[in-house]
């Protein structure tokens, strides 16, 4: 291998993992600036800032590899964590009463009745999508709008609190590494591995998953290779929406209040994690993996700006610039 | 009340940078060696222009007095988990008391609770947060601005008006606040017709088309009632639209400079003065006292009813705040 | 022998058109049977019922005796019918294995994906019909030829009773097209049916046992090989006579008007350098992935090259992109019509129009008037087949659809014109028409490149012919020497 | 023409023109329902509520048409109203001095500044995703977040206000035609109206136009007809880039004041409006008269809902209904 061919190989592996080096060029940054950046500390808490917006950008990632998107997110989650909240609200007692009345604790019928909540949207989202041959992205625009009246409707205006303190455990909790060091890891962060662990196998191990990069890739060969499009349409939105239940229930354990006005513009946050990590747009491409740095990055980017008192308006310049960086150094040759 | 020390842990040498910096022996140090106090602000979002005046009287008082105090300021977007999320990352950058704008009394609680594992006092500004641990509360009332506003109204109509009024964004602190003070004054006078309700979602665009359509659908109303002045605007030009200003009546709340133009020219009646710069100095102040472990007390400030009777008074206060304002923006 | 499939009185219609009007057609066990006709008689549509693809209007299917309803075509699939599309349905960004296998992929015990023996079997299938291509690589990176085997592949893989191949051999030369050969017939002796739907007569004659024509979406008729000879055949299929397949006029060649010198692509091809004259015609022959296409992309300035330079009457010019090709007098008329060649969802006349539409400008807006003229003309010219010129080209056949690409060509009125498979997927009669036309306008002084895997298209109308071999100039032949084995002998890269 | 034939025909009017009779069955309900909804007075006032955002709809129209897609409209809006406002806000001295400094009317510079800031976002979006080949979504994704973070910047985060009045009147200006019944066409119709015809003829009559629904079908094939892609796709951009200019400073003199918040999440609306109104969202059909049915739609519904005091919550659900049941019933037979 001559000089030549190495550097061309050079410029090969950072054309694929731009991405990645833009992120460490980022990290390290930080990590000289800052004192608190490079402390084990600040990692667990970034994990736990990552966890539920995660499990969000991981069910959106999976719908964009089907080429498919879904702008309903932010709401889903702000209805799932309603209606979850409101079972353990005693501010709600016909709520309360009703989600005792199935004689267990109602912590799991909140966290049932949430994920359930997400789910019935992916329902609805998916059987529109499918059956009515209508683009995702308008489609998941009027459920968007549909969600987030629902998410005011059942919450009557005004945040759900007074939750138990049973449920707000689920977010609060933690697993102690080190009581000195105050080490902990903080529980929605291994929901957030769980739904990561078992997204990817489904993706890569199951046929639902292959059928899924199929259907992104090229709908009428999916098709043509018998495969029931409309069936792994569906089921993938329901999968995703169950995920969004989840995350939306876990945040509202983690703030200990539904706020109906939760969760707004996450849809954005979603997919602009998946794009930053390298999930194609045109369907067909990428790996949760993909996402999880995607969101991390993003966590990362805002924690950053806010240690480095960059001003809430530059913020936003930033952040937008960044968007673009990402992909622009990902698709093109940057050296 | 004083509760800075509540953290009364007993593995002093253990703990590590981020929990200590509220033991006694370190603030008897800051007041020694006269290192200045880091307070970390969280601030609910820039939705609204008055949080900038909160966040100007911030810096003035830290400007004011560089030695004993720097402060960090941050915004959450109106979103309360990106509030959580920024005060955990004020805490691991070591900061000495917080000053809480809550994006929501109960979904920023977990920032409180943040703070009290760390044993860093917290001061809430303008909106309260639910949670004993807060130090003191630096505000104002939103229920009595809702009750002032439509006291206001009622004094200047009569007792068997028909009014209607523009909600902020559904949920926000001061939506639920105000509308509650509308209620309770509605209640209090059965003879005021309501005739309609809705948001604005402080946006004067979304404003003005809804209360075009409300005048389009044949309703009357003596007076209309914006819980933002971001919002009025919108509704002035409705009304101007329909040859209506001056038969309705119209009023808001703080005291922007647009409405404080219409209100001199007398087609808008009235504005509630907030004092935020106030609400921000004030909050800094009692921060730093907090973080030092010197007993602290809530601190309100009044509402007040700024109208085409009174408006001079406030004519230069809003001037001063705006210099301000425009020297941190 | 009874009959194991029985399509009775299907008809179909797309909106206006009426593809099919109540055609019967059948199949027998272990025959290969030919399903010929023009352009949009309507040989797919028929298929694609078949399959389960398309819903008939009305018409009943037996199988074996049996009434069966095609909903989808996983219904079909269990039947034991596969099918071989015209338009490839491949997901690019998968591998070859991922393809092959995609709606039956194999489990292990733990339910998930058993990729090696995936691409164990795909070996194992590539290996049966004679193909080298590593299992693990993405579709995306392989040539139209190599698709079309792993098209191939796939439908065979299903080991299904009745196998339908919609033009199978377009894009494929003729080693490929030996090797199918082969396996058709394994499979006919195997008593598996297959059904071959080709535009090449020769293959028809080769391949098949049975004949069934469609006219205009009509049953013109069915009978044996062996009783329909090729005038006949060709009488029923176009309603004509057809005398010359290959309407050679001599052209008299004059100056050099194109002169690429030592163009390079890393990875496509290397140090390529020829001359085209004006009045001549030259073949670009080739196997499959010699680079062909990629060489006339390039010219055309839809790729980059890395080295080389192209003079064009004698000037060197610079070409970065079509618009700067066009502008030197440079048109193509390129490989695959759906994906570069047409916007499907246009009309046939903002097709036809679109590199030229200056030329329907009056002062600053488009004229309606102009534009419908100059679309008469060519639909004229080359007889194409469409309600009126404001239908979609989607709704157009195959064949018909090259024309509109052919037109849009014709209409810039270039000098130089590329021409990358221009009849593939053509019927006799319009590819006789196209030959004619190449001719004719090599007559008025047009200099033309055409690019074809057909041995006797290549040798049939070229004045000169010249021959890659895996991204290289293997061998240069005039008219006078050019015959099917020494063109062969250059495109297998035996130079001697 | 047999009977069969005839319905056959009706049933493919009916479904070419689902969307207007839906639209019609709305408009029917409102006059039976409310008294006013029947007189010129409220059609001209629907007109006016139409025309700014109605402007921003056929800039998307423009670019969804080319298989692209615009998500920073809302925020492009608020930056050029509030760099508009300046020049001409008496709160703002330095910038009214300078526009003030070229000798002619300020409002001239003021409508310039707006149009010209819709511009240059327009040469940032569209200089990106042609050269950078990155997909529209997130390159305005991106130009989203910078536009209103430049706009909070520019405005100080207040709103602008003082206005000169000579500006508050290009949108609060009108032609009377009966002064007795108080009829008023308001001027920002007229300029919506202008926009409306400019854009038609430019899509039908121009070789831009054409090139744009060449390279919305089919990309690759519009490049292999020697079009100019990237030049094309630029120049869409920019031009949809100054009508949102324009439809902001417009917005914002009607408002008189130019709040930075101003046009939040109205690119949604604006796209409600193109699909609604039957634009492709794949790219390449649509006229500009679809988006104003669209446009048209969308507001009435929102003054039916005023009008009939359905409170927000369920309007939102209303209105997501309305989205998907629009393109549902335009893509489906529903007869
Ligand atoms: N999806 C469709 N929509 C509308 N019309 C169609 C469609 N598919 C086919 N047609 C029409 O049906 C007729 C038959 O087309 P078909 O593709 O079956 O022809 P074909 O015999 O396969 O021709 P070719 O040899 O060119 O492939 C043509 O007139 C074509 O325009
Ligand atoms: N998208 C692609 N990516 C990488 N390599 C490619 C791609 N397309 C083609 N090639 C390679 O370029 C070479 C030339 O391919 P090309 O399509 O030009 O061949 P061709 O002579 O036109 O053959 P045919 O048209 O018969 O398939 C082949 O080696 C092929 O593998
Ligand atoms: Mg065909
Ligand atoms: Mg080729």
């Amino acid at each position: 291998m001559n000089f030549k061919e190495i550097m061309q190989k050079g410029k090969g592996i950072l054309q694929k993992y731009a991405i990645l080096f833009g992120f460490l060029v980022i990290v390290i940054v930080l990590g000289f600036v800052t004192e608190t950046f490079f402390t084990l500390n600040n990692l667990f808490l970034i994990l736990k800032q990552v966890s539920c917006i995660g499990i969000t950008t991981v069910a959106m990632c999976m719908l964009i590899i089907m080429g498919c998107i879904d702008l309903s997110v932010g709401s889903v989650m702000a209805v799932s964590g309603v209606f979850g909240a409101l079972m353990v609200s005693e501010a709600n007692p016909q709520w309360m009463a009703f989600a005792s009345s199935f004689g267990i604790d109602p912590v799991w019928i909140a966290l049932l009745a949430g994920i359930l909540m997400g789910t019935a949207f992916g329902v609805f989202n998916g059987l529109i999508i499918a059956k009515g041959k209508i683009p995702p992205f308008i489609v998941t625009l009027g459920s968007m709008t549909i969600a987030r009246g629902l998410a005011y409707i059942l919450s009557q205006g005004m945040p759900v609190a007074k939750l138990l303190d049973s449920f707000t455990g689920i977010g609060a909790g933690k697993l102690t590494l080190s009581e000195s060091a105050g080490l902990h890891i903080s529980n929605t962060v291994f929901f957030y591995i769980g739904v990561v662990l078992l997204v990817s196998f489904i993706l890569k191990k199951r046929r639902f998953g292959r059928y899924i990069y199929a259907i992104g890739g090229n709908e009428s060969a999916a098709l043509a290779a018998g495969i029931n499009v409309d069936a792994v349409k569906l089921k993938a939105y329901v999968l995703a929406g169950s995920l969004v239940g989840l995350a939306g229930t876990l945040s509202v354990s983690r703030l200990k209040s539904a706020p109906p006005a939760f969760g707004n513009a996450y849809e954005l946050d979603a997919i602009a994690g998946c794009i930053i990590g390298g999930v194609s747009f045109n369907g067909g491409i990428g790996k949760v993996w993909s996402s999880v740095v995607g969101a991390f990055i993003l966590v990362i980017i805002q924690q950053g700006m806010d240690m480095l008192d960059v001003q809430t308006f530059y913020q936003q310049i930033v952040k937008g610039l960044i968007i673009i960086l990402a992909v622009l150094g990902d698709r093109k040759r940057i050296i | 009340g004083d509760t800075a020390d509540t953290s009364t842990d007993t593995t002093d040498e253990t703990v590590a940078d981020t929990a200590s910096d509220t033991t006694d022996t370190d603030t008897a140090d800051t007041a020694d060696t006269a290192e200045p106090v880091l307070i970390g602000c969280s601030i609910q979002g820039n939705q609204s222009t008055f949080m900038q005046y909160v966040v100007s009287g911030m810096f003035q008082y830290a400007e004011e007095n560089p030695d004993i105090v720097e402060i960090d300021v941050v915004y959450a977007d109106d979103d309360a988990t990106k509030q959580c999320t920024q005060v955990e990352t004020l805490i691991q950058e070591g900061i000495d008391a917080l000053v809480l704008n809550p994006v929501d009394p109960d979904a920023s609680a977990p920032a409180v609770d943040a703070c009290e594992e760390a044993g860093i006092p917290v001061i809430t500004v303008n909106t309260t947060v639910n949670s004993d641990y807060v130090s003191a509360h630096v505000g104002s009332d939103d229920v009595e601005s809702g009750r002032i506003q439509m006291e206001r109204v009622i004094e200047v109509c009569g007792e068997d008006c028909k009014v209607g009024y523009v909600n902020a964004v559904i949920g926000h602190s001061a939506q639920v606040g105000r509308e509650q003070g509308y209620l309770e004054v509605l209640d209090e006078h059965p003879g005021v017709e309501l005739v309609a309700y809705d948001t604005g979602n402080w946006s004067g665009d979304e404003t003005m088309q809804l209360v075009e359509n409300w005048l389009a659908s044949g309703k009357e109303f003596d007076a209309i009632l914006c819980e933002a002045d971001c919002q009025l605007v919108g509704a002035y030009v409705a009304v101007e639209d329909a040859g209506l200003l001056g038969e309705i009546l119209l009023t808001g709340m703080d005291c922007t400079d647009d409405i404080m133009a219409y209100i001199a020219e007398g087609t808008v009646d009235s504005s509630i003065w907030q004092d935020g710069v106030g609400q921000g100095y004030h909050s800094v102040r009692i921060a730093i006292d907090a973080a030092n472990n010197i007993g602290v007390e809530d601190y309100m400030i009044p509402y007040e009813v700024c109208s085409v009777d009174n408006y001079e008074s406030y004519l230069t206060k809003i001037e001063e705040r705006n210099a301000l304002a425009a020297e941190y923006f | 022998m009874s009959d194991l499939l029985e399509m009775k009185d299907i008809s179909k219609r797309f909106g206006g058109v009426e593809a099919l009007k109540a055609v019967s057609f059948s199949l027998k066990k272990g025959e290969v049977h030919a399903l010929v006709g023009e352009n949009g008689a309507g040989k797919s549509t028929l298929m694609k019922i078949l399959i389960g693809m398309h819903r008939p209007d009305s018409g009943v299917i037996f199988l074996n005796g049996e009434k069966k309803v095609f909903n989808c075509m996983k219904d079909a699939l269990n039947y034991g019918i596969s099918m071989i599309f015209q338009e490839f349905n491949s997901v690019a960004h998968m591998t070859v294995a991922d393809n092959i296998f995609l709606g039956r992929e194999p489990y292990t015990k733990f339910h998930s994906v058993d990729y090696k023996k995936m691409h164990q079997d795909t070996k194992n299938i590539l290996k049966r019909i004679g193909v080298d291509i590593d299992s693990k690589v993405d579709v995306s990176t392989l040539t139209v030829a190599k698709i079309q085997l792993i098209e191939i592949a796939k439908a065979l893989s299903y080991d299904a009773d009745i196998i339908i191949m919609d033009e199978p051999t377009s894009a494929l030369s003729n080693n490929e097209i030996d090797n199918l050969y082969r396996i058709v017939k394994e499979l006919a002796a195997d008593g598996k049916t297959v059904v071959f739907i080709s535009h090449k007569i020769d293959e028809i004659y080769r391949f098949c046992d049975r004949i069934t024509v469609l006219r205009d979406g009509n049953l013109i008729g069915s009978d044996l090989v062996d009783n329909i000879d090729i005038d006949q055949l060709i009488m029923m299929m176009v309603n004509r006579q057809i005398t010359e397949m290959y309407p050679k006029e001599e052209a008299e060649i004059k100056e050099k008007v194109l002169e690429v010198k030592n163009l390079s692509r890393k990875g496509n091809f290397e140090d390529i350098s020829f001359y085209l004259r004006k009045g001549e015609i030259l073949g670009v022959a080739g196997l499959m992935g010699a680079g062909r296409t990629e060489l006339a992309e390039s010219i055309f300035g839809m790729r980059r090259i890395d080295r080389g330079e192209i003079f064009v009457k004698g000037k060197k010019v610079s070409i970065k992109h079509p618009k700067d090709a066009i502008r030197h007098g440079i048109m193509m008329v390129p490989e695959d019509r759906t994906k570069t060649g047409l916007i499907l969802k246009l009309s046939v006349k903002e097709n036809i129009l679109l590199t030229n539409l200056k030329k329907c400008m009056i002062a600053f807006y488009i004229s309606k008037k102009k534009e419908k003229k100059s679309v008469e003309t060519f639909s004229k010219i080359l007889e194409i087949k469409m309600k009126d010129e404001s239908q979609v080209v989607s709704a157009l056949s195959g064949g018909n659809q090259q024309k509109v690409v052919v037109s849009r060509t014709l209409f810039s009125d270039p000098d130089i014109i590329i021409m990358d498979e221009p009849t593939r997927g053509i019927d006799v009669k319009t590819k006789a028409d196209i030959h004619a036309l190449m001719s004719k306008l090599a007559n008025q002084g047009k200099a033309i490149i055409m690019i074809s895997s057909e041995m006797p298209e290549v040798i049939g109308i070229s004045d000169r012919i010249i021959v890659l071999h895996e991204g290289r100039l293997s061998g240069e032949l005039t008219r006078a020497e050019a015959d099917q084995q020494s063109v062969l002998r250059y495109a297998m890269g035996r130079n001697q």
